[in-house]
């Protein structure tokens, strides 16, 4: 009799998955990889412009300030929540980056540090011991973050250089091996995010918590503080862009940041991160971003679509790569207990 | 679809082109050599626009329109044309994308007066001539770019308040409806307003300054709490000819009478503005012209050709008043 | 047995606060202006400020629907700028039948985004996000990017007239958050679909018709948006594609959730809507009498929606 | 070390909004105990673990650990001073793989402090093992079952080294052959000397493994003391406030088997289901006035089969008929209209609207059927309401209350609730007595037998081999999808039960 139970205790052995399904899989979890190559793909047979060193090296430096901000959002979203005050914030550290360069370049990267810094944190703080929905924490802080930002300016009147032989100024033009050294920032930094996610136990208690906080609080881990870190970090990734990307430009505009914020969430998003957290990659989000600039610059290659064209044409991709990846991966969830 | 009305309103006026502020001959000029680059013959050329912001207003329809027409005029090889839609980093990329495509001469909107650096900056290496239009940006001319072409918005505002204070008899209250919070057209026609009435018309009175984002909307919604907080103000202030028409609807609805107890300026002259000015409702338009195609295919000619060129052309701007606005309706765009 | 357990006692304050928040908020700011805001107890001032709130709050009411199923709805203020485009393309045809094709043009838009959600399962803010950049770019080639005036007189008196001394717009918003409410409240359909977004897994599995409610909660919400387009338009006596609706679903979202509705679903307060959208109306419209700079007034109205949100969220024991 | 105090409680209160749930409530756990929290459904059992585990702030009351006065404001700290816990309801995290659900938190790492995957998934792997289960680690959780779910969290729980294990309704969802794995660590674990909280309303167990025990009624402390020295009449009468003579007359738990005629036409025909990999070709049928029973182990696909009939799960091929007519396969609503109607396993995850109120939870499915005119009829709401929450004796403070705010048991009946308000003709119940109390259970049984005598067909799945042989008249025995037998009549025993599940392995292996 108890060898048959034992026996009868192996029904439950893995069940196993098709080929089909195994493949669905992977195009799920690397679908925005796979849309990527093939728009890459086609636009290099369309356009004798667009499969170019140039070009390339364009892409990539247009690419990294908003990659930036969107390594931030991916680990926020991935816990569950969002976070939309990077805009605001990202044109903050711009600004106080070109106002910190005055006392030298060591100053003019960490004022924007540590106020988008606080930012995150106070917002993280809301979210996680206040208790308040992410979404309008984080939407007071947008407009409060561009409030301040105004503030400091003169009401945005005043615009501020940042000279030009400054470290900082050189960080955001200088190039090596041919790429800007934003990119290179943006590469070594999604090279950490790709290890803290998948690789260390405070990545993989963010996907816990973004999968059930409930349960994550009642499994022993510190959801409260994990939360806090999120958007901190989140702050502060917002606000090192805003700094690279006023050093680029070595000025501290004022009116950038609008609407970036919904920029970085689609390009999270496209990278195949679920919204309600839980699951998400951070290799994902580099494939979204660089969706977003390539269909950008796609728009550019054909050269004479009108503006209104553009967002059309924008909003109509934007919706086609959702549904493609909401159709991979339906078919690798495929028969799972989904009702 | 059918619209209400007949789709040609007005017949489009052939007039209203640009012209410099006196024949600049004493300004400081820039040439092919200066810059660097070689000559090029516009029609074999292909040439970049980047706008700055939607065609979503007359201005900018007006001001993308004319470079298109004026393209086709001078016979260029290809108008390439992008359009950042109020985001600085799109225009950079858009200029380098340009740039990319094989633009040998570019045509900027600026959306902001600095932080198009490395669009500049890409421009210079690969010596492209680049002229800026409408917007001025902080950098120096015939290094960093060739010329620019434009208002004087310092200027616009300064007119806007010597009309103000005509209409005002120099003395009452005034409130301002300012431009998008940050952008430089905003700070500057504030700016030349605000001085003109301190050292022309100290006794009126600023008792307000609210931003109405350039919309018709906006304006009309902060005119109308405005109007109520302050019923006293006797002149509005409308940094575009929109928010100026959207003030209108508040004050009318508020009961005012606009052009009698209220007076209301604004900057652009669009048609729709000069058409109150002829009614009587609003009191003046500062004109701020965006036809900049013709201008600026002359200026790209002349210095592609190796002649020199001015720095600097300040467009003349016109001034739509009760005189003169019936008849100048046609120019309005 | 069942009395000795149920012991009821008082409900703390705290509990109160969170149902009343809003109203609280609200009153404040009343007081406030009462004292300190030259004009403020006057008719047309209220008038005002009601009438300036109908558009928000019209959207504020789909918005409202689509928070309560779990979803959210930023195609709003494309799908206003998309209804005044279309308005007076068919003004032509006559009044009604422009109204019609815009109100059609908004189902159009429930429709799309309600497909994508509830059939294709894309996320809502994504699905909405694509008709937020698509629809205001189609708004504008529908338009060719210009404003057009309007001329038609019924549509001016709708925008501009009054009934009784009430404004005809303010009119509208009434009843439609009366209806809005009464389906909310008393229809299957409302309690279903606050069903759907408090466990869609379980309101499958009890038969309901997911799917169907999901689509028809998002056509509604893209109906009222094009209402709100309209007013708008009557409202400004022009139709202005651009500048009309832009970041309205920013606002709606504010209201609905000031008001007391949870973003994760399962409630829908219609009240504390209307009160969410009148709390962040005056919060704008003391800062503008207040000629207060622009950068005050956005780190005003941060700090008023925290306190607000603080005011009223759920009480500590059993939070989950 | 045995037999020293390590954890107690004073006197312990908390009140939620409209109910005292605990009140003046002690408890003393001593080393190497297994210490038994009885109570009927809303005692106050739950609130009482997660008051001494951080995750309520009590209202009153002191707790001491090894004699210190300790506060945990969250589970965190509980944990960290050596309290591990499975809550009632299975929490741990979906998306999850398995190996990760197991070592969150605690992951073995490389040397360079990454997360070491292989590690961790051989450690998962072979910790599962020896609990008798068997599966890919690195599945997501929700892949699996009910069952497997509840091993899981408590492989979590006892892995970790701790003085005090408390277990809220562990087994509910567990077969026989996994309740004595259960005992068996739970054996090892006093035997290091922990001190052990037990909740179950199976009063088997708590016999087998309990030393000590404590009776909540209504939030208060009415018995503490050693568990030999009560009966089990006593100790119902004490969790129930009867007295024992009214509780020898009416007995416990058993149904009344009707029985039936096996010559009317089926009210519920299944046949050939098949689903990949899940299900090959499951035979169900079930008479008017008949339960049938599913017999099988964990993971054998019971769940499965009534999902595939209750249309909530696709099936590539095989019909349904239910009475006479064929029902459109994959959609619950069809399948609700021709008057099948299930209970999911989960209940918090498929079943309840945790924020709306129990009114609405009740009748949630029946909406349709109480409007006219697509408005909602608030009289005949409550007139069916009221009905059910007398009938099932709901225990809530109002119709109005959250169902969320519920204890474990009380939200099945409001479930249970929902589906008899649908007038079924079929009713398909997967674990139906999962968490309930024993005198709900019994109720619920009596419901099931009557409704069953009133002409209903029904299908039941238990976790409890002593509950399908009494309740059921036939039971299908299934085994990795497949039938492997029918039992009926005479044939229905634990002893023939076992046997068929036995043999079934055999067949599996040759
Ligand atoms: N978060 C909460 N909010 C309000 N009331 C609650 C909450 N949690 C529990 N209650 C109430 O407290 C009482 C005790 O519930 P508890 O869950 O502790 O019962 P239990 O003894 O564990 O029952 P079961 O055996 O059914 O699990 C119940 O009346 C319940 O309604
Ligand atoms: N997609 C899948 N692929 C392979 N195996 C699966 C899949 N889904 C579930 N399983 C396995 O099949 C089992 C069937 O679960 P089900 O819940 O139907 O069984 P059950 O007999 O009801 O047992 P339980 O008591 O656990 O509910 C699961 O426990 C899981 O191990
Ligand atoms: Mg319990
Ligand atoms: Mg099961």
């Amino acid at each position: 009799m108890t060898a048959t139970r034992e026996k009868a205790a192996v029904a439950v052995a893995d069940k196993g998955m098709t080929k089909r399904e195994w493949i669905a899989g992977l195009v799920q979890r690397r679908g925005s990889v796979v849309v990527l190559a093939l728009v890459v793909l086609v636009s290099s047979l369309s356009f004798d412009t667009f499969a170019t060193v140039d070009n390339a090296r364009n892409i990539a430096m247009q690419s990294s300030f908003l990659a930036i901000v969107a390594l931030g959002m991916t680990f926020v979203i991935i816990s569950g929540g969002i976070d939309l005050s990077v805009g605001s914030v990202y044109a903050l550290g711009g600004v106080l980056a070109a106002i910190g360069i005055q006392w030298g370049s060591v100053a003019g990267l960490l004022l924007p540090l540590v106020v988008c810094g606080g930012i995150g944190l106070l917002n993280g703080a809301l979210v996680a011991y206040g208790r308040l929905a992410p979404f309008i924490v984080t939407l007071a802080t947008l407009l409060g973050a561009r409030g301040l930002l105004l503030a400091i300016t003169d009401e945005g009147a005043n615009t501020r250089l940042m000279p030009r032989d400054a470290v900082l100024t050189q960080i955001g033009q200088g190039t090596l091996l041919g790429f800007g050294y934003p990119v290179w920032i943006a590469v070594v930094l999604f090279a950490v995010g790709v290890i803290v996610l998948q690789r260390t136990r405070a990545g993989h208690s963010v996907l816990a918590i973004g999968g059930s906080a409930e349960a994550a609080r009642l499994m022993g881990l510190p959801v409260a503080r994990r939360t806090v870190w999120l958007y901190t970090a989140s702050g502060l990734l917002a606000g090192l862009s805003g700094a690279l990307a006023a050093a680029y430009s070595a000025s501290g505009v004022t009116i950038v940041g609008v609407g970036f914020e919904l920029d970085a969430i689609a390009a999270v998003v496209i990278g195949g991160t679920l919204l309600t957290g839980g699951a998400g990659t951070v290799g994902g989000t580099l494939a979204g971003v660089l969706l977003l600039m390539v269909i950008q610059n796609v728009i550019n290659q054909i050269g004479t679509l009108s503006s209104h064209y553009q967002s059309v044409v924008s909003g109509a991709f934007l919706a086609i790569v959702v549904a493609i990846q909401a159709y991979l991966s339906r078919a690798h969830l495929g028969r799972e207990r989904s009702t | 679809a059918k619209s209400e009305e007949p789709a040609a309103q007005a017949p489009q006026g052939t007039g209203g082109a640009q012209a410099p502020v006196a024949p600049a001959a004493n300004g400081p000029t820039c040439t092919l050599s200066q810059y660097g680059g070689t000559q090029l013959d516009l029609k074999n050329a292909i040439v970049g626009f980047s706008q700055s912001e939607k065609e979503a207003n007359p201005f900018r329809i007006a001001e993308t329109q004319s470079i298109k027409d004026e393209a086709a005029k001078a016979g260029v090889k290809q108008l390439l044309t992008t359009n950042a839609n109020s985001q600085l980093s799109k225009q950079i990329s858009d200029i380098q994308d340009m740039i990319n495509k094989g633009a040998q001469a570019l045509i900027i909107a600026p959306l902001n007066s600095d932080g198009l650096e490395p669009a500049l900056s890409a421009a210079r290496t690969k010596n492209i001539p680049v002229l800026t239009i409408d917007r001025k940006v902080n950098s120096t001319t015939c290094k960093d770019y060739v010329s620019f072409l434009g208002s004087n918005f310092v200027e616009q505002g300064k007119r806007a308040a010597k009309e103000m204070a005509k209409a005002l008899g120099n003395k009452g209250k005034v409130a301002i409806l300012l431009g998008a919070s940050g952008n430089n057209v905003t700070t500057d026609r504030t700016a030349g307003f605000v001085d003109e009435l301190k050292a022309s018309a100290p006794d009126i009175q600023v008792v307000a300054q609210q931003t109405g984002d350039f919309a018709r909307d906006k304006g009309q919604q902060v005119m109308e709490q405005i109007i109520q907080a302050q019923q006293d103000i006797n002149g509005v202030y409308a940094e575009n000819d929109e928010m100026g028409l959207g003030a209108l609807v508040a004050l009318r609805s508020a009961g005012k009478k606009p052009g009698t107890d209220i007076h209301v300026v604004s900057i652009d002259g669009t048609r729709n503005a000069v058409q109150k000015v002829v009614d009587g409702e609003m009191s003046a338009v500062v004109e701020s012209n965006p036809r900049f195609g013709p201008l600026a295919f002359q200026t790209l000619r002349s210095f592609l050709s190796g002649q020199p060129v001015q720095q600097n052309v300040v467009i003349s701007d016109k001034l739509y008043g009760k005189d003169n606005a019936a008849a100048e309706l046609g120019n309005a765009y | 047995m069942a009395e000795a357990t149920v012991t009821p006692i008082a409900a703390p304050t705290t509990r109160r606060l969170r149902d009343y928040g809003v109203y609280a908020a609200l009153g404040i700011l009343v007081v406030y202006n009462l004292i300190f805001t030259g004009n403020f107890a006057t008719l047309s001032n209220l008038t005002t400020q009601l009438v300036q709130v109908t558009p928000i709050l019209i959207a504020a009411l789909g918005m409202a629907l689509v928070i309560g199923t779990e979803g959210v709805d930023l195609s709003v203020g494309s799908v206003m700028a998309l209804s005044a485009a279309l308005l007076p393309l068919y003004l032509g045809y006559g009044l009604m039948p422009a109204i019609l094709v815009a109100l059609l043009g908004g189902a159009l838009c429930g429709v799309f985004s309600g497909t994508l959600v509830a059939v294709v399962g894309i996320q809502p803010i994504v699905a909405t996000l694509a008709l937020l950049v698509g629809g205001r770019g189609l708004a504008l080639v529908l338009a060719d990017g210009r404003l057009k005036d309007i001329r038609n007189p019924t549509l001016l008196e709708l925008g501009s007239g009054s009934v009784a001394g009430i404004p005809v717009v303010v009119l509208i918003a009434a009843v439609l958050t009366l209806v809005v409410g009464f389906v909310v409240r008393y229809t299957t359909f409302g309690r279903q679909l606050v069903a759907v977004g408090g466990n869609r897994s379980a309101s499958a599995l009890a038969g309901l018709p997911v799917r169907r409610i999901l689509i028809v909660t998002y056509v509604i919400s893209g109906v009222l948006a094009a209402i709100a387009g309209i007013v708008a338009t009557a409202r400004l006596t022009a139709s202005d594609p651009s500048a009309i609706g832009q970041l309205a679903e920013l606002s709606a979202i504010t209201a609905v959730v000031v008001g007391g509705t949870p973003l994760n679903g399962g409630r829908v307060r219609i009240l504390g809507t209307v009160a969410g959208a009148l709390l962040m109306q005056l919060i704008s419209a003391t800062l503008i009498k207040h000629n207060l700079p622009t950068s005050a007034g956005l780190v005003v109205q941060a700090v008023i929606i925290v306190v607000a949100v603080l005011l009223q969220r759920p009480r500590l024991a059993g939070a989950k | 070390m045995t037999g020293e105090v390590v954890l107690d409680a004073r006197a312990v209160g908390k009140r939620f909004p409209g109910v005292v749930a605990l009140s003046e409530v002690d408890l003393t756990m001593v080393a190497g105990e297994v210490h038994a929290l009885v109570g009927e459904n809303g005692a106050g059992k739950s609130t009482l673990i997660k008051v001494l585990t951080g995750v309520h702030p009590p209202d009153s009351g002191e707790l001491f650990l090894q004699g210190a006065p300790v506060r945990f404001g969250r589970p965190l700290d509980a944990q960290a001073a050596g309290i591990s816990t499975v809550y009632q309801e299975i929490n741990l995290v979906p998306l999850m793989s398995v190996a990760s659900n197991l070592f969150l938190g605690r992951e073995p790492r490389t040397r360079l402090g990454l997360m070491d995957f292989r590690a961790m998934n051989t450690a998962a792997a072979k910790l599962l093992r020896s609990y008798g289960v068997e599966v890919d680690v690195t599945r997501p959780l929700r892949t699996l079952g009910a069952g497997v779910r509840q091993m899981v969290a408590l492989a979590r729980a006892a892995a970790t080294d701790a003085s005090v294990v408390i277990l809220d309704e562990p087994t509910s969802s567990l077969e026989p052959r996994e309740v004595d794995t259960l005992f068996e660590i739970i054996d090892r674990v006093r035997g290091g000397g922990a001190a052990v909280l037990y909740v179950s309303h199976r009063l088997d167990e708590l016999y087998r493994i309990c030393d000590a025990v404590t009776v909540l009624r209504d939030g208060r402390k009415v018995h503490s003391g050693p568990m030999a020295d009560l009966s089990r009449l006593q100790l119902v009468a004490l969790m129930l406030g009867r007295d024992l003579e009214q509780i020898r007359r009416e007995g416990t738990t058993k149904f009344d088997s009707a029985p039936t005629e096996t010559t009317q036409t089926p009210v519920l025909a299944a046949r050939g289901l098949t689903s990949q990999h899940l299900l090959h070709g499951v035979d169900v049928t079930v008479r008017p006035g008949e339960i049938v029973g599913l017999g099988g182990l964990l993971g054998a696909g019971r769940s499965e089969t009534v999902r595939a009939i209750a249309g909530s799960l696709p099936v590539d091929s095989g019909t349904v008929t239910v009475a006479g007519k064929s029902v459109r396969s994959g959609s619950v609503t069809a399948a609700m209209r021709a008057g099948v109607v299930m209970l999911p396993e989960d209940r918090k995850s498929d079943g309840i609207l945790p924020d709306l109120s129990v009114r609405e939870n009740i009748v949630l499915a029946a909406l349709p059927r109480l409007s006219a005119a697509g408005l909602v009829s608030r009289k005949r709401q409550d007139a069916i309401v009221d009905t059910f929450i007398e009938r099932l004796r709901i225990k809530a403070s109002s119709p109005g209350q959250k169902v969320g705010e519920l204890s474990g048991g009380n939200q099945q009946k409001v479930l249970l609730a929902r589906l008899l308000c649908r007038e079924p003709k079929v009713l398909l119940l997967d674990e139906p007595t999962r968490g309930i109390d024993v005198g709900a259970k019994a109720e619920v049984q009596a419901l099931v037998a009557e409704l069953a005598a009133a002409g209903l067909g029904v299908v039941l799945i238990s976790s409890e081999f002593e509950e399908v042989v009494e309740g059921s008249d036939s039971i299908v025995v299934l085994r990795e999808g497949h039938v492997v037998a029918e039992l009926r009549g005479a044939d229905v025993t634990e002893q023939q039960l076992i046997a068929a599940l036995a043999e079934g392995g055999d067949n599996g292996d040759g």
